[in-house]
């Protein structure tokens, strides 16, 4: 829709611009500087080989395996949202695919710590499912997220988790990963309009985020820092 | 060559009149092939149609003859017919003007006569001294 | 005094390259205004940063909708501005007639949107190279193939000349009743903008009529259906216009 | 080469030309003569196709000037208010003439150019405006057009120049025959160019005829107020005054040729082609001095 936005707009525009230049006689074809034809024309030309040479240059640096590829279109269809499926607990419907780990680990003490060693906000979605087992065994599951930008998987999320597990506490670390940046560079509109991607597949964003589902017995005493947000399950 | 602005004549009688002055002095000899008017016009800075007038005006009065395609010549009497046409035509003119002047200032006939005796000697005097 | 016998066509065809070599003013402009649009595409045309989980993502969005943008303003206003009296005096000094100035006026202004079409698409390039230099990651959403980029130009092309052909009509309607002309084109406008919001309107359909279509031939068919029909109205207009009244 | 019947041009507010007929011949050098507002320059302009006639008939080469293509390209009109692009100088100007018109003649130009001193690489904008009267008058030499118009072509030039624009205009007729249409205001000037003379007056072709017959047409006389008064009454009397007691002077537009002789107490003196426009064209009684004598009166 922006297309027809920008037409209205420069329409709104040089109309007046034209009838403002047109009111004046002959003022409406003066040169703007005191160019003669001959170096207009050579200044035109010059612009035009200069075009020219941008476009070789474009052709050239223009990376040749981008560190980015379009997602294969499998792996969108085969990416479940396991949101929906495990605030309500029900772990085994996300399909296995999709299972980055599972931990279970005898519980010595007590207690259980979780603590976000993490400056930024948690880098998955954590969910504590309190269970009745009577074997002090605690299960903990890592779900593999999926980060497509404009049909681009722009990072792993993976890479920005490391857990560590002790006795009687989970830490968050923080991984030092400097932040990404992107620029998209797309053609206009007009360019598009023949190629099938009818629909504006530009500038918009699914992103699932990964997610830790910790199965703690009721037995034990959770003890979760005030800021680390969590999602607590009901079975 | 630059036309007496003032004078009354149009310009194509005095074209007519600066050719015949031509033919008397000379400068044309029967037969001769006179002036077209693009040169007339181009010598005196005119129209060449006016100065076609004024060769017609000489070819009416039998002074030049045409040739088809060639332009305008001087018949071989042209001077005796130009002295003829002056004689009846600018004299004849001239002399009424004298005699009426005459006439006004009540000079009589024969002191008229005297007067132009004695200017007679006078363009003689100046002939022999040339 | 022999008359020298003329043809339209060579007429037509003096008459352009007049206006190609006096018209110094247009060509300045489509530089002014391309540089122009450049830089502002340099700016980008919007950003996203990504919230959530771990380290953060901004991403930055250039297009090249603001250098075609320029260029379609560039062909507006001097499409227009060809119907002034100025540029209508300057014709009839040398030799020409009204039908030989509208056909001269169009071959010139279809020239001009060729030229407004190569330099703008080339004019892309800049800004890409700026880019890769700025920062590593750029990605090129949809390269097109030599066919596509092709038929993608011819399309552009069309558009332009779909523009001019309207400048062109309005400004010589301008030019022969000025009320009617400024009543026409504010009317334009308006309709331009409902057309944005309101889906229904009639010059909305006619837009995605015209402009929303994957067939190229059809498209193309279309446009110079219009651009004819454009043509026609100019010529209604202008056939019997006075010069230096 | 160019025939006009009723010929009429009627704007909103006024009308210019009304039931003009006039037919100018091909090669001729026709001077178009009219009081300011006349009509003069409506009339050229509808010839070379600018405006559109509102009605009658108008024929140039045998086409309507204002549709054809043949007349454009034949034809070229110049006038002081001649609308020259502002981005080419003198040289890219005239190549451009010399692209539309078959007959160009370049040698001719640059000798003019030279001659007259108009620096090539020079501008339209900054030369003065003899200048540039200068320079269309070349262009209308050069072009060597079947047709050239020029509508007071020596405004702004001195003297000298306007001397040597006639002769020029004259070489240039010898070497390349063509219809030439000047209008000036200086009649007394180009008489001896023109071939015949169209007086322009209240929107018609008024008297369409040689400078010669012009001159011949009007005639002043002196003499008693009787002898004048009766004189006049013969002919068409266009102004009379009295000199001092019982003398009169009249201006007479006699209709046929008339022996001065068998006039004997009257003096006869011609007119200038110029004084004989004014009076013929002057409808206001007894002239610029009568205004005077009216103002002293009341």
């Amino acid at each position: 829709m922006n297309v027809i936005a920008v037409f209205a707009l420069i329409l709104i525009v040089t109309m007046n611009v034209a009838i403002r230049i047109m009111k004046n006689k002959n003022s409406s074809r003066n040169a703007i500087f005191k160019l003669n034809s001959t170096s207009t024309k050579w200044l035109l030309i010059g612009y035009v080989a200069i075009l020219g040479v941008f476009t070789i240059v474009a052709a050239c640096i223009s990376p040749k395996d981008p560190s980015y590829e379009k997602v294969a279109a499998e792996k969108i269809e085969q990416f479940v949202d396991f949101y929906p499926t495990l605030s309500q607990g029900n772990e085994e419907e996300v399909p296995a695919h999709l299972v980055e780990g599972k931990w279970s680990k005898k519980l010595v003490s007590n207690t259980f710590k979780i603590v976000n060693d993490n400056s930024y906000s948690l880098p998955l979605t954590l969910f504590v499912e309190r269970v009745e087992n009577t074997d002090g065994i605690m299960e903990a599951s890592l779900y593999k997220g999926l980060d497509i930008i404009n049909d681009y998987e722009v990072r792993d999320y993976m890479e920005d988790i490391e857990l560590e597990w002790t006795d009687d506490k989970l830490t968050i670390k923080e991984k030092k990963n400097p932040p990404i940046s992107l620029s998209f560079f797309h053609y206009d509109y007009l360019f598009k309009q023949l190629k099938e991607e009818r629909a504006n597949t530009l500038k918009h964003m699914s992103s699932h985020g990964p997610a830790l589902y910790i199965k703690v017995p009721k037995s034990v005493a959770l003890d979760i820092d005030e800021n680390t947000v969590y999602v607590i399950v009901e079975s | 060559m630059k036309f007496y602005e003032e004078s009354d004549l149009p310009i194509y009688i005095q074209v007519a009149e600066w050719l015949e002055n031509e033919i008397l002095r000379g400068q044309f000899e029967p037969d001769d092939k006179i002036y077209s008017q693009y040169q007339l016009a181009d010598l005196f800075t005119i129209n060449p149609a006016t100065a076609g007038k004024g060769l017609t005006i000489l070819f009416d009065h039998d002074i030049l003859y045409k040739k088809r395609g060639l332009g305008m010549f001087v018949t071989p009497h042209a001077r005796s017919v130009i002295l003829s046409k002056r004689k009846n035509e600018k004299l004849t003119l001239l002399v009424n003007g004298i005699v009426d002047e005459a006439e006004r200032l009540e000079v009589p006939f024969d002191e008229l006569i005297d007067m132009l005796k004695s200017a007679k000697m006078k363009t003689q005097g100046r002939d022999k001294n040339d | 005094m022999s008359l020298n016998e003329v043809s339209l066509i060579d007429v037509v065809r003096k008459q352009v390259h007049f206006k190609w070599k006096s018209y110094t003013g247009i060509f300045q402009s489509l530089l002014i205004l391309q540089i122009l649009g450049l830089f502002i595409s340099t700016l980008g045309e919007g950003s996203m940063s990504e919230p959530g989980y771990g380290r953060s993502i901004s991403v930055q969005y250039y297009s090249s909708s603001i250098l075609v943008g320029m260029t379609a303003m560039w062909l507006f206003i001097n499409s227009m501005l060809l119907t002034t009296s100025a540029y209508r005096e300057d014709d009839f000094t040398f030799v020409s007639t009204r039908w030989s100035r509208l056909l001269a006026n169009f071959t010139f202004i279809i020239s001009l949107a060729l030229l407004g079409t190569v330099t703008s698409f080339l004019s892309m390039n800049v800004l890409k190279v700026y880019l890769f230099i700025k920062n590593d990651e750029l990605i090129l959403t949809n390269s097109l193939t030599f066919f596509e980029t092709i038929s993608s130009l011819v399309v552009l092309l069309s558009y332009l000349i779909l523009i001019c052909a309207a400048a062109y009509t309005i400004g010589s309607i301008i030019q022969r009743n000025k009320w009617v002309g400024f009543g026409l084109s504010m009317l334009l406008i308006v309709l331009g903008a409902i057309s944005v919001d309101y889906e229904g309107t009639p010059i909305n359909f006619l837009i995605y009529f015209i402009m929303f279509d994957s067939s190229l031939m059809l498209l193309l068919f279309k446009l110079s259906l219009a651009n004819g029909f454009l043509f026609f109205i100019s010529w209604m207009v202008s056939d019997n216009q006075e010069v230096r009244v | 080469m160019i025939e006009c019947k009723k010929l009429s041009k009627k704007y909103r507010s006024h009308s210019a030309l009304s039931n003009l007929n006039c037919t100018i011949q091909e090669n001729t050098i026709t001077g178009v003569i009219g009081r300011n507002g006349a009509g003069k320059t409506t009339f050229m302009k509808l010839i070379a196709g600018y405006l559109k006639k509102t009605s009658g008939e108008l024929h140039v080469m045998e086409e309507n000037p204002f549709t054809s293509l043949k007349v454009s390209a034949n034809s070229i009109f110049i006038d002081d208010q001649m609308s020259l692009p502002t981005s080419l100088n003198l040289k890219e100007l005239l190549n451009s003439f010399a692209r539309f018109y078959p007959n160009w003649n370049e040698p001719l130009a640059n000798e003019l150019m030279t001659y007259f001193q108009l620096p090539q690489k020079a501008y339209m904008q900054n030369l003065s405006k003899g200048m540039r009267s200068t320079f269309q008058a070349i262009i209308g030499f050069a072009a060597r057009c079947p047709l050239t118009i020029y509508d007071e072509p020596t405004t702004g030039m001195d003297a000298a120049v306007r001397k040597d624009f006639y002769r020029a205009l004259l070489k240039d007729y010898l070497a390349f025959p063509r219809t030439i249409l000047l209008s000036s205001h200086h009649l007394e000037e180009i008489e001896n160019l023109l071939e015949n003379v169209l007086i322009i007056h209240d929107q018609k072709a008024f008297m369409h005829l040689s400078v010669s017959e012009l001159k011949e047409s009007v005639v002043a006389v002196k003499g008693e107020k009787a002898a004048v008064n009766e004189f006049a009454s013969m002919h068409n009397k266009l102004s009379i005054n009295e000199s001092f007691p019982g003398m009169a002077m009249a201006v007479v537009q006699v209709n046929n040729y008339i022996r001065r002789e068998n006039f004997p107490h009257l003096t006869f003196s011609n007119l200038t082609a110029n004084e004989a426009f004014i009076y013929l064209t002057d409808s206001r009684e007894g002239g610029i001095d009568r205004v005077f004598e009216r103002s002293e009166l009341d």
